[in-house]
């Protein structure tokens, strides 16, 4: 199945193209010719099982794959042969599924570690509003936070750099439902300011509630997508694809 | 499921039931026979202070390689027993073997004490805190009598092995040292390939696991701390045999530098690495000599490139290329 | 039924932060028990207070009537009372087999044996094969661990536990980050190996805490909000106010 | 006949400059000022780099020895390498002509009969600059002593020389050896109220506590300072500002006479600096060596060895002098104190004669030495 | 008067002072070797050839273009600094991904290199330095006599490692750094350009090697071998004072060298040794160092 073949009804224009994106880890051969692409201001997610290339395709976006070959285009611009900071520059901004939380920085430190890219982010209090745990621990050490406070640090230290272009690896991954329900509130209200965002979730149900579309991943490439609207009529078909 | 993890299927990990590789048996084989011609080819005595560095080489790569702790004072080890096997040659005039043998337990008893404080630490603040002890140690070879301060122990004898064979020849001696660093090589060798190797390379790869299994850490790391140190020292005594001499050169910092040289000129973690950085640190120091005021500059170009191709060391390159463990 | 594990008024403080405050925890012989409550509530801490990764700042823990507080933690693990990590824990550059191995060379007891050659592992083979393909990595038997996927790798760390053979297994978080295959794998491994075991956890995913465990405790702040069945604690307003929230089924 | 010189010394190290190639041009010029090819002896001359340590050291002689044909091993600075190259020249029966080490063990406890010692010791050093500032009125000593075998063996054996001299030491501080700051032992040395504070250090420790001294002004305070082991290089680093008064002894100084002014125009030349009394030593000894080659007509050590010890010795840097039975040479020594800025006349210009001290006045008596095998017929 | 141990109280001061200046060249050559470790991670083995190329740097200044002390004091760690930048770039970018025991096997080598180097052209015995005119002579304290010049060593040192202390601390640029030292590639995907503020910083922690440097041409000897030794002790006191603490290292080099100080009065033959007893002691006591943060 093609791109172009899927491609009906979301509005908007193409905000991230990507075509035959083939990606390596070292000697290994991890992506092999994705095809996709994202809207501005639409949520997609990323579905797919354990070492599809979820994450290898994100970091392959973002340029922090060091071998890739293909087309990204962002807003326009071919990113394949670009560093990493000038792709964050064109208002790209990365939650790693790893959390990449600096222990040597505390939490209010590594709150303001992402410069401002752009106007519009969210302001530090709207940031502790959202998450209160933060608010209580700012002055601690980063990597002292628990698991889940770590990971609502790496998605709220995004929002702050005004990037309307969103990459978030399991954002919920290891958080308590309540926290859960927060972040997909979170996540609709950035979509409501328009803002477009890649998710890679192994929870579906919460990828169901947020998203627009949702592409399935296997081995290395885009098998299929599903539209929201048609996820129940191919919940069999989906999971077959995650082997549920 | 993923392609990846079918691609790589023979691992150089797979068990096997014989103890030590084919390969391997053929390089020791191979190495023994050079080493049994080498007096004849090159000079003996400097064949054998090659032989003492491997040996001291491999005894500092068994706690780096295959502990995982980088000491920074191991010339410590060698340079205590080296002095302590050196006044037992010379002053209560003991035969070689019985020299050697109290140059190597003083070491392993240093090894234990300084061992026992420094393994509760770890990363670089265990490197410095046996290089604190090693300092220390050089302050008192420097300060105490018996070591002859700057002027080392000198003129040491070589008295006769066992009380019967004159050690007077360098080209018998040298059999004498072969004997006993390759047995030493090839007891590191075992111990990194044993259980206990085993249960090390778990503690290094994963050390909070391997509490969890209920392994008591610290005592194996202590285990292989104090062999470590007993290796080194069995070297630095045979050292001062072969030379009839021990200096303050052998307790000095540098001197336990010029181990981690060797070891990653190299390859930690290798059973070859370190014999072979061993060879090429030595034969560089003593042909070297030979260029006056540029050897320094020559030594530092040396390490450079050899840090900036080969990383993983000469060795740790070869084995890659081979895709076998050397 | 007995207590297994008992903690008494445990308490975990770091420089002036309350991170588990005076919890008093009873995990009964042959049940699962599930530690739940919101990031932050001090759910790892309690771990590794029970484990002795963390010094209590007071309390005292008893485990099968023996007063283990002041043990170390290999002595713990050694009497039976073995943990699992929230980031996977396998020994990566060992095989599969090699790191169940491990596990086992501990029990029997010739670690310290470095004058062997390591042919003598051999020994162990057969039954670690067994550990291996309980778990179903039966084909990844000569796998390096850090080529397997992560619900392989926490499949692994199973298999290495359980062939300790201990009495009560601690996992911290068993699901997270995997997929819905191994999530459903592991959680009928977990119901398989709580045969004649005694199992505390700590899991996010509700519906495995529902299906699984025969007691929960939940966690707030460092101190215990509620504690009963899962129908009891679903249903308590502070849980759900603190942690399910409103909108979950 | 074929002789092979080696010099083995310090090329990369502390002593250097003062020993280092240096030593291998001055014993190339000996070569050459003897005519060697023309009186049919075929001298070659190879060195290298004991990098101060006693086991390369002992590593490179044995070589020589055993493999490189080498007759003869020249200069040696640092007591420890010179000590063990002493004991391998005697198990392999060649000659080692000392010059750059200051121990006076190699003739004394750790004699061998076929070490000769050429330039100084630290007993000449002690004698010289010892007995001349204590008679000249510095008769109350403090010593700064580098905290090993050599700083200790310079500082006992200068108070045996004060003391004898009527002098008196009224205490000593060893500070680590190598040092860089000395303010804080000099403040010591001040507190002592001694007349004489006595550097028993070398290399850059000296020139450091100089330096310092004069920092603090110590000398203007109205203390003097001696330094028991300076070499020209040391003086000239320092510079005459700061090392103005200094007395100091030596073996050798490039502008004594027509002699060693012609040499060192020579020296100058090649090394770029006039010659260290260390590198005045490996010539006159390389010198001496080649005309009881001449004598003997073969490299037979043990021979040429009994003849050096017979003939007079003769050079244009040291003058007249002999070798004793132990392998001490006899020659005079100097004391000299450096210029003033005014008086120096150009860049090496740096040192005036205060006295000579005759050979035997210098070195000690064979008889109290303790050398064996000197003592036994 | 009463007396300590034997020693008049007003000697005891002298020796206090003595130490703090003494201290203040560690504090500098420290700093610059935590700046260098904390933030790149890299045990920086040629930073006592950087200092000695600061002092060597300020004679041939002098000697060869006539530039005096006070020019020399900012030019020299820049042109030092600027030598490092190239280094950094040539060489030792290509190791952040190893292990930091290879980029302690290259600066180690590098240190070979540059010493022998100027070993070659200007020998060992070293070269002479005057105290600037303005700095000549000293004030008598009544308890000892301050030259002028130990004086403005403290002075300067302060100034420079507090200036230094502030930025790392307290700016953004200096949390920038301290991120791109754990996670350079996360760094970069938030759009900072790491490689030039890694090659700037370790060009900034060379410069303080070489201030100290010039600091120190006019009173130590100016010589090829004048920092080779000092990298150990460096180094020991930022193990103490606690490896990645930017004040630790300050404090500590000031309190160690007061601590050596006394040392040195009361047993000379150990102040070598004081400092690596001092390390052991704090290692087993307290780990993470007197100021670094716990693990
Ligand atoms: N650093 C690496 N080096 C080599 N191979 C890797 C590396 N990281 C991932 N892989 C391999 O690449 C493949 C894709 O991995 P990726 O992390 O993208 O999967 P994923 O879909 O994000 O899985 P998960 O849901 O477990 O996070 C897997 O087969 C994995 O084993
Ligand atoms: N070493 C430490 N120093 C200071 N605070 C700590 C430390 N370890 C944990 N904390 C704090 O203690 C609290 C409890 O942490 P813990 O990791 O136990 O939470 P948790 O319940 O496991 O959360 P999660 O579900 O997110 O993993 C957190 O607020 C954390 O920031
Ligand atoms: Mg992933
Ligand atoms: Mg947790």
């Amino acid at each position: 199945m093609t791109d172009a073949q899927v491609n009906t009804a979301s509005a908007g224009k193409p905000l991230l193209q990507v075509d035959g994106l083939e990606g390596w880890y070292g000697e290994s051969h991890v992506l092999h010719g994705m095809d996709f692409h994202v809207n501005d201001g639409e949520v997609v997610t990323l579905l797919g099982r354990n070492g599809a290339g979820k994450t290898t395709t994100i970091k392959a976006i973002m340029g922090l794959l060091n071998k890739r070959a293909g087309s990204v285009k962002v807003g326009g611009t071919e990113t394949i042969n670009l560093q990493a900071r000038h792709i964050a520059r064109l208002g790209v901004a990365i939650c790693p599924e790893e959390r990449g939380i600096f222990s040597s920085l505390s939490v209010e430190e590594n709150m303001n570690l992402p410069p401002k890219l752009a106007e519009g982010g969210l302001s530090l209090e709207r940031i502790y509003d959202l998450f209160p745990n933060l608010k209580e621990r700012r002055r601690s050490q980063g990597t002292k936070l628990s698991g889940g406070e770590q990971q609502m640090l790496a998605i709220a230290r995004i929002l702050r750099t005004g990037s309307k272009f969103l990459l978030l690896d399991e954002p919920t991954e290891g958080l308590a439902p309540v926290i859960v329900q927060q972040i997909g509130r979170t996540i609709a209200a950035l979509k409501q300011e328009g803002f477009t965002i890649v998710l890679v979730e192994q929870n579906f149900r919460f990828a169901a509630s947020v998203a627009d579309r949702h592409y399935v991943v296997e081995q290395g490439k885009i098998v299929d997508m599903i539209e929201n609207e048609a996820l129940d009529a191919n919940i069999d078909k989906l999971h077959a694809y995650l082997g549920v | 499921m993923s392609t990846n993890e079918n691609t790589k299927t023979a691992t150089p990990a797979m068990h096997r039931s014989v103890g030590m590789p084919g390969h391997m048996k053929i390089i020791f084989v191979v190495l023994l026979a050079v080493l049994i011609a080498l007096p004849f080819m090159v000079y003996p005595v400097f064949a054998m202070k090659v032989m003492c560095f491997a040996l001291f080489a491999c005894a500092f790569n068994l706690l780096l390689g295959f502990g995982g702790l980088l000491s920074f004072g191991h010339a410590a080890y060698f340079g205590m027993a080296s002095y302590v096997c050196a006044h037992a040659a010379k002053v209560w005039g003991l035969t070689p073997e019985l020299a050697i043998l109290a140059g190597t337990v003083t070491a392993a008893l240093l090894g234990l004490l300084i061992g026992s404080l420094a393994i509760r630490r770890q990363g670089i603040y265990f490197a410095m805190v046996t290089l604190a002890f090693a300092q220390m140690v050089y302050f008192f070879a420097l300060q105490a009598e018996f070591t002859g301060g700057e002027d080392g122990i000198q003129t040491v004898p070589r008295n006769d092995l066992l009380g019967l064979f004159p050690m007077g020849d360098d080209i018998v001696f040298y059999f004498f040292v072969l004997f006993i660093t390759f047995g030493g090589i090839l007891f590191i060798y075992r111990i990194t390939h044993s259980p206990f190797g085993q249960v090390l390379k778990a503690i290094r790869e994963n050390e909070p696991r391997a509490i969890s299994l209920g392994y008591h850490v610290n005592r194996y790391k202590l285990t292989v701390f104090v062999l470590s140190a007993t290796f080194a020292g069995l070297a630095g005594a045979t050292k001062s045999q072969v030379f009839h001499l021990a200096s303050l050169t052998d307790v000095h910092w540098s001197m336990s530098g010029e181990v981690v040289l060797m070891t990653l000129l190299g390859g930690m973690g290798t059973v070859l690495g370190p014999i072979v950085g061993a060879v090429i640190v030595v034969t560089m120091q003593n042909y070297l000599a030979y260029l006056g005021a540029w050897v320094t500059v020559i030594q530092g170009v040396i390490f450079v490139i050899g840090v900036l191709m080969f990383r993983e060391g000469i060795i740790g390159v070869l084995s890659k290329i081979f895709k076998k463990p050397l | 039924m007995s207590a297994m594990l008992q903690a008494s008024g445990l308490t975990k403080e770091f420089k002036g932060f309350v991170a588990v405050n005076n919890v008093d925890l009873t995990v009964e012989r042959g049940t699962i028990h599930a530690l739940i409550g919101p990031n932050g509530a001090g759910k790892t801490t309690f771990f590794n207070l029970l484990t002795k990764f963390l010094q209590p700042t007071r309390g005292t823990i008893t485990y099968d009537g023996k007063d283990i507080t002041s043990k170390s933690s290999a002595d713990i693990a050694r009497l039976g009372l073995v943990r699992s990590f929230q980031i996977s824990a396998v020994f990566d550059d060992l095989t599969v087999l090699e790191n169940v191995r491990i596990a086992m060379q501990r029990r029997r007891g010739d670690s310290y044996d470095f004058w062997r050659s390591e042919a003598v592992l051999g020994q162990y083979d057969d039954e670690a094969r067994g550990y291996v393909e309980s778990v179903g990595l039966g084909e990844f038997i000569n796998h390096r661990a850090a080529e397997l996927s992560y619900g392989r790798k926490r499949a692994l760390e199973i298999a290495t536990t359980l062939s300790l053979e201990p009495d009560m297994l601690l996992l911290d978080e068993p699901m997270a980050g995997m997929g819905q295959e191994d999530v459903e794998r592991i959680s009928a491994l977990i119901k398989r190996i709580s045969e004649g075991r005694t199992i505390l956890m700590v899991e996010h995913n509700l519906s495995v805490v529902a299906d699984l465990s025969d007691r929960i405790t939940v966690l707030a702040r460092g101190e215990v909000l509620a504690e009963g069945d899962y129908d009891t604690v679903s249903k308590s307003p502070e849980v759900i106010e603190a942690y399910i929230g409103a909108g979950h089924d | 006949t074929d002789i092979t010189l080696g010099v083995l010394n310090d090329q990369s190290g502390v002593y250097a400059d003062l020993s280092g190639q240096g030593s291998v041009v001055a014993a190339q010029m000996a070569v050459a000022d003897f005519d060697a090819a023309g009186k049919g002896i075929n001298v070659n001359i190879i060195s290298a780099d004991h990098q101060n340590k006693p086991d390369i050291a002992s590593n490179i002689a044995r070589q020589w020895y055993d493999q490189d044909g080498v007759d003869a091993i020249l200069d040696v600075p640092t007591s420890s390498t010179a000590l063990a190259v002493a004991d391998v020249t005697a198990e392999f029966g060649k000659v080692f002509i000392n010059s750059g080490a200051a121990t006076s063990d190699l003739t004394r406890a750790n004699c061998q009969p076929t070490t000769i010692h050429w330039t100084y010791d630290t007993a000449a050093l002690a004698n010289g600059t010892g007995k001349a500032v204590t008679e000249a009125g510095g008769d109350t000593w403090f010593f700064l002593t580098a905290d090993y075998a050599f700083g200790h063996a310079l500082e006992r054996d200068t108070t045996a020389v004060v003391e004898a001299s009527g002098g008196e030491v009224l205490g000593s501080v060893a500070h680590p050896f190598p040092g860089t700051d000395f303010s804080s032992f000099l403040l010591q040395a001040q507190a002592s109220g001694a007349k004489v504070i006595g550097l028993a250090n070398a290399g850059a420790d000296t020139v450091n506590s100089i330096k310092q001294a004069s920092e603090f002004g110590i000398v203007q305070g109205g203390q003097k300072l001696a330094g028991l082991l300076l070499f020209i290089n040391n003086v000239h680093s320092l510079g005459a500002q700061t090392a103005q008064g200094l007395q100091m002894t030596t073996a050798f100084y490039w502008d004594m006479n027509d002699d060693t002014r012609a040499f060192s125009e020579r020296f100058k030349e090649e090394m770029g600096s006039p010659p260290s009394m260390v590198q005045a030593g490996v010539y006159a000894g390389t010198l001496h060596y080649l005309k009881a080659v001449e004598a003997v007509g073969s490299d037979d050590a043990e021979a040429i060895v009994a003849t050096m010890k017979e003939m007079k010795t003769d050079d244009p840097l040291f003058g007249e002098g002999y070798i004793r039975k132990d392998g001490r040479v006899i020659h005079d020594m100097y004391l000299m104190e450096v210029k003033s800025p005014e008086e120096s006349t150009g860049e090496w210009d740096l040192l005036k004669e205060v006295a000579t001290i005759s050979g035997e006045d210098a070195f000690l008596p064979m008889e109290d030495g303790g050398c064996a095998f000197a003592l036994a017929d | 008067m009463f007396e300590l141990l034997g020693i008049p109280p007003q000697v005891l001061l002298g020796q206090l002072l003595i130490g703090l200046i003494n201290g203040s060249f560690y504090a500098v050559l420290s700093l610059g070797l935590a700046v260098i470790f904390g933030l790149l991670n890299i045990i920086n083995f040629a930073h006592g050839a950087q200092y000695m190329m600061g002092a060597f740097v300020a004679w041939m200044l002098l000697s060869y273009g006539g530039i005096g002390y006070w020019p020399a004091l900012f030019l020299a760690p820049v042109i030092v600094g600027v030598i490092g930048i190239a280094l950094e770039r040539v060489l030792i970018a290509r190791l952040y991904k190893l292990d930091h025991l290879y980029g302690l096997l290259l600066t180690f080598g590098l240190a070979l290199i540059i010493q022998g180097l100027f070993r070659n052209y200007y020998g060992v015995s070293g070269l002479p330095y005057q105290i600037p005119s303005a700095l000549q002579g000293g004030q008598n304290l009544g308890f000892m006599f301050l030259p002028n010049y130990r004086g403005w060593v403290i002075v300067a040192s302060v100034i420079v490692c507090f200036g230094t202390w502030f930025m790392i601390e307290k700016t953004r640029l200096g949390a920038n750094l301290r991120a791109a030292t754990e996670n350079p590639e996360l760094v970069g995907a938030f759009g900072v350009n790491v490689p030039r503020m890694i090659t700037l910083t370790y060009g900034f922690g060379v410069a303080l090697a070489a201030f100290a440097g010039v600091l120190a041409a006019p009173i130590y000897s100016v010589n090829p071998n004048m920092g080779a030794d000092l990298i150990i002790v460096v180094f020991a006191v930022v193990v103490i004072g606690g490896m990645g603490s930017i004040m630790g290292s300050i404090l500590t080099g000031f309190g160690l060298g007061v601590i050596e100080g006394l040392t040195r009065v009361f047993y000379p033959e150990g102040s070598a040794v004081v400092i690596f007893v001092i390390m052991a002691i704090v290692l087993m006591i307290k780990p993470e160092g007197l100021f670094g943060k716990s693990a």
